[in-house]
């Protein structure tokens, strides 16, 4: 395939990533770390959206690995943790995007990546943040009629059926 | 035995007669002993075709649903003893549980339950189906599917091996064997 | 009058006597003599006669089960049922069990739709076997129209699944009977078309006859394209694997039978094989030769040998292939058996026409 | 027939494991289709958080009990990532065997499955009976069948059994010829094709954007592997192919797993060879520094799995993610089924291989 051809040409690095990036959203995007193939970077809630769209146009990352939520119960934030990958340059981006724990919203992704959806919900199922602009932000692995977050910290676990 | 109705028997409806008849035959059968003797005689034969005809639902939970899988293989061919795995809940006597019940599958089982006919079995097969297993901390997982299906045979195991679910059901063919229900399904 | 009937006549008779001589023994004079008319006697050996074709039927299919469970097994490199010897009991143990299970009728089905289904099929079955002679000797009738008969028969399965899909009121079963009804559609025509090739070169519809002429060729060689039309669309009759189409398990859970259980269950399920053995007697004696064989064995033996050497074929078919969908089925129907099926009724037409047989 | 809406599971045939798919269907035809999951849900991050590290090997064993080994792995590398621990050499090589073995036992489950989907029990029966040569050598290397908790974090549990060589190379030769005569089963029978072919479509773009990954991706004619493309463990010192297929239908799907089930041979073969002397494990410290995090993606026999772990300060993690590929591949199923045939379902549904225990968590 031609893909891999490109590859061979030498895509676009970590490095390279990182610079477009920071050169394009110097306040909204910190790297913290980089190399030749990992990108770790803290976005600001704020121009989500338009990294987003900068990195999948621009930089080629065509599929999103997975959303996550963290709950720091004592910091009173949220992080709403995207990995995103690119198939053709072989770079694994972590974007990390900070939300104030008792508001947690955020834009959601999903017109984007279509894989993102049920990362989405799913992080909204288990933690409350909400996506907004989300096409049907349900619960998804809770069974119907659930009441709480079941991966905050604050919920104590244990037997409840 | 009432026989009291008798006189009345032509101001009845049909159906009234019916139920009446048969109430009076059933009085009849039992004061004679016919019923116990007829009870006696077919048992070991129902129970013979029991034991030998075990269907068991086609239903694959969790891990164990491998292992159940496997035991069908050509290695431990588990129709050997009539296990012919059916689709329909209405067409089986085993309800095999391999894996753990969350709070979203609870009403589901218990509603495949209830459409099984009579005599039917359910067997836990695996740790988590017996008590909850790993997951004894979780919020969504049942503890022990004994919570609410009355469950024949444990089956221990984590997963279950497939010689331990053979011999599993060979421990439900003893138990049928000493139940021992007749035509009647009387003890 | 054949020999079945024969033996059937000995036996009511020597029967009615023991009977007479007991009556006649208590004094009751003219009782004893009202068995032994002529009109009791007949009316009993029709049904001794009867009794024995059904009961062989019966036995033969129940062993078609066995045969089924064993050579699977085979195919697939284990042992198959063990219960009884060889596995023979499984088919009684199912069936017994199928007696003391509960008898369920689920919610808003239409009742006497939902009972009519089983009975009509079982009462089809039992009709096809009464209508397969084993040999000359071993007939209940022999018909001058018994062809047209076991197929017009043979097509009543479909209406039966069709209603009791309807009426078990259930998505999964509606579905199984409008397969049902879209199936028959697609075989029917090619399989009649295959038979009327062996008629246009027998010029007959009487089985017996038919067989009478294969005394020197089967005619599976010369109509040989009309042999494999005939399986393959005779296999969609029964509805086995690759044309279960009705009963596919795996999108439509147990097809039209999913809300049947106990003893309807059992009864459609012995009814299936009935059937196959009815099949699988018509291809024999359409094609294979039906009795006819070295006569160092009775033609019985030989007719049911071929019976279970055909549907060991059948059993192979299955195990080696997967089910093919509604719109295969048609496909495969009218676009390649039916031409199959064409050219065969011309190659018969045209060996008549020369007189090569 | 007016449009209905018809429930297909969560006990149904079709489903291995315990889903529910609804489908909208005018007479046969799929209009619409909802997947609905959960049925399997108990809450694995919220458990592992108050396991200790080692705790959570057997409970990642139980994610998908098709191919637990190379979720246990997962979960040792992602914490070896976040503690940045160097794995010893042999020890990679034993892992890759491990890793390798386990994706042909999960593909020949794939492959039974799909088998009894299309109404064959002889293919089911058949790869279930070659599963169980590897699932012997499993047994003989760790001692169960299923759930091995065979790798540690810095290693593996311990070292080969005697005749470790000896035994591989015996089933992959008798492994590869029985492999032949299923493949033959499948792909020279024609109603096979007929009910593979053209149906499932999924273009590349589709699955980039939907983030269908695996062999489902490869299916699509994108060429991605991750033990290619971002080498782990032994990978990057052996040599394969990546398999991939530009069908994009269900039969390209099953033509790539059956490819990878050779290719995997060939890697397990190499590795074998190369493997080195030396220590089979390093000893981890117990706690992991708080804040800290680490992630790792392998290539799991259903696609890309990845893991997100942050550590705690003390012997807990204290955030576990598990990205799990079905889930994605579960959540594309609309893509998949619509505008095809409800007889088709079990075709493309079975073709994408599902696990659900990993998908519910």
């Amino acid at each position: 395939m031609a893909q891999r051809a490109g590859l061979a040409a030498g895509g676009k690095t970590g490095e390279i990533v990182a610079k477009e990036l920071i050169d394009r959203f110097p306040e909204y995007v910190k790297i913290t770390k980089v190399t030749h193939n990992r990108v770790f970077a803290m976005v600001d809630k704020v121009g989500l959206l338009n990294v987003a769209k900068f990195m999948k146009d621009a930089l080629d990352f065509d599929h999103i690995t997975a959303v996550s939520g963290v709950d720091w119960l004592e910091e009173k934030k949220m992080w709403a943790v995207y990995h995103i990958t690119s198939y053709s340059n072989r770079v694994t981006a972590e974007m990390i995007v900070e939300l104030p724990r008792d508001k947690p919203e955020v834009d959601s992704v999903t017109p984007l990546w279509g894989g993102a959806n049920w990362h989405e919900r799913e992080t909204y199922d288990m933690f409350g943040i909400i996506f907004i602009g989300h096409p049907r932000l349900e619960r998804i692995l809770t069974p119907e009629g659930t009441d709480y977050f079941p991966y905050r910290k604050d919920f104590v676990g244990g037997r409840r059926v | 035995m009432d026989l009291s109705l008798a006189p009345n028997a032509i101001a009845m409806s049909a159906q009234e007669f019916l139920a009446w008849s048969k109430d009076v035959m059933d009085q009849l059968l039992t004061a004679s002993g016919a019923k116990k003797a007829v009870d006696k005689i077919t048992a070991p034969i129902w129970s013979w075709a029991l034991r030998n005809a075990n269907y068991p639902l086609h239903f694959g939970v969790a891990c164990c649903a491998l292992e159940m899988a496997a035991a069908s293989g050509s290695r431990f061919d588990a129709e050997r003893l009539g296990m012919i795995y059916r689709s329909s809940p209405r067409q089986t006597d085993v309800l095999l549980i391999n894996g753990w019940v969350t709070a979203k599958l609870r009403p589901d089982l218990r509603r495949l339950y209830e459409q099984m006919a009579e005599p039917r079995w359910v067997v836990a097969m695996g740790e988590c189906a017996i008590s909850g297993g790993p997951w004894y901390d979780s919020y969504n997982v049942v503890q022990g599917v004994d919570t609410f299906i009355p469950v024949d045979i444990y089956i221990p195991g984590c997963p279950v091996r497939p010689e331990a679910m053979i011999d599993g059901f060979m421990k439900l063919h003893k138990k049928i064997h000493k139940e021992m229900k007749g035509t009647f399904l009387e003890d | 009058m054949n020999g079945l009937f024969e033996f059937a006549y000995g036996l009511s008779l020597w029967l009615m006597q023991v009977v007479a001589w007991i009556f006649n023994f208590i004094g009751l004079h003219d009782v004893a003599d009202w068995f032994t008319s002529s009109g009791v006697v007949y009316f009993l050996t029709n049904a001794v006669a009867a009794l024995i074709v059904f009961i062989v039927g019966f036995l033969i299919s129940i062993t078609f089960i066995w045969e089924e469970r064993k050579i699977l097994g085979r195919l697939m490199d284990r042992r198959g049922t063990q219960v009884g010897v060889l596995g023979l009991f499984q088919n009684f143990a199912d069936g017994l069990k199928a007696f003391v299970k509960e008898i369920i009728i689920p919610k808003d089905v239409d009742i006497w739709v939902y009972n009519a289904a089983p009975v009509i099929l079982i009462g089809m079955s039992c009709m096809m076997i009464g209508l397969i002679p084993l040999s000359p000797d071993f007939a209940l009738a022999n018909l001058q129209t018994g062809l047209l008969l076991i197929f017009a028969v043979f097509s009543i399965a479909p209406f039966a699944i069709l209603i009791g899909g309807w009426a078990s009121n259930n998505k999964y079963t509606v579905m199984g009977g409008m397969r049902a009804a879209g199936q028959l559609i697609a075989y029917e025509v090619p399989l009649l078309l295959s038979v009327a090739s062996v008629v246009v070169l027998t010029g007959t519809f009487n089985l017996g006859e038919i067989v009478a002429q294969q005394q020197n060729i089967w005619f599976f060689i010369p109509l040989i394209l009309g042999f494999i039309v005939f399986l393959t669309s005779i296999i969609a009759e029964l509805e086995r694997i690759p044309f279960d189409l009705p009963e596919a398990e795996a999108e439509l859970v147990e097809g039209w039978m999913t809300e049947y259980g106990g003893m309807r269950f059992g009864l459609i399920m012995l009814s299936e094989y009935v059937r196959g053995y009815a099949a699988c007697s018509v291809a024999v004696i359409l094609f294979l030769g039906g009795w006819n064989g070295p006569s160092f064995i009775w033609p019985e033996i030989w007719f049911i040998l071929k019976v279970f050497i055909l549907f060991a074929i059948f059993i192979w078919v299955r195990g080696a292939l997967v089910r093919v969908t509604t719109k295969q089925i048609l496909h495969i129907g009218w676009k390649v058996l039916m031409p199959l099926a064409l050219v065969n009724l011309g190659i018969a037409i045209a060996i008549k026409m020369l007189g090569w047989l | 027939m007016a449009e209905m809406w018809l429930n297909m599971g969560p006990q149904h045939p079709m489903t291995h494991g315990l889903w529910n798919l609804r489908v909208k269907i005018d007479g046969e035809t799929i209009i619409q289709a909802e997947p609905i999951i959960g049925y399997l849900h108990r809450g694995w991050e919220k458990l592992a958080e108050n396991r200790m590290y080692p705790q959570i090997i057997p409970m990642a064993d139980r994610l998908c009990y098709g191919s637990s080994m190379s979720w246990s792995h997962l979960y040792c590398s992602t914490v070896e990532n976040m503690l940045e621990l160097e794995v010893p050499e042999r020890a990679k090589y034993i892992r890759t065997i491990v890793l390798e073995a386990q994706r042909i036992g999960s593909h020949l489950m794939w492959l039974a499955a799909l088998g009894t989907d299309l109404g064959s029990y002889t293919i089911f029966l058949y790869c279930v009976r070659e599963r169980e040569l590897f699932l012997d050598l499993m047994q003989n290397l760790c001692g169960a069948r299923l759930t091995y908790n065979y790798t540690r974090i810095g290693g593996v549990r311990n070292d080969v059994p005697a005749n470790f060589e000896r035994d591989f190379t015996r089933v992959l030769k008798v492994f590869e010829k029985r492999l032949a005569i299923v493949e033959a089963l499948c792909d020279e029978s024609a109603i096979f094709r007929m009910r593979m072919e053209d149906v499932g479509k999924l273009t590349a773009e589709q699955a980039k954007n939907l983030g269908v990954t695996g062999p489902n991706l490869r299916g699509s004619g994108v060429e991605y592997d991750i033990r290619k493309d971002d080498p782990y463990e032994a990978y990057s010192d052996i040599d394969f192919d990546v398999c991939y297929e530009t069908g994009c239908d269900a039969f390209a799907r099953y033509r790539v797993r059956v490819d990878e089930m050779y290719e995997s041979c060939k890697i397990i073969r190499q590795a074998i060879k190369k493997i080195p002397q030396g220590p089979y494990r390093v000893k981890p410290p117990r706690t992991a520094p708080k804040g800290k995090a680490g992630w790792a993606h392998v290539e799991d026999p259903r696609g890309e799995g990845f893991m997100y772990v942050i550590g705690n300060g003390d012997d807990h993690p204290y955030r576990l993610k598990v990205r799990s590929p079905v889930f994605v591949s579960v959540s594309a199923a609309p893509a998949y089924l619509v505008g095809y045939k409800i007889a088709d379902v079990p075709a493309i549904m079975g073709s994408i291989d599902m696990c659900l225990g990993e998908t519910d968590r």
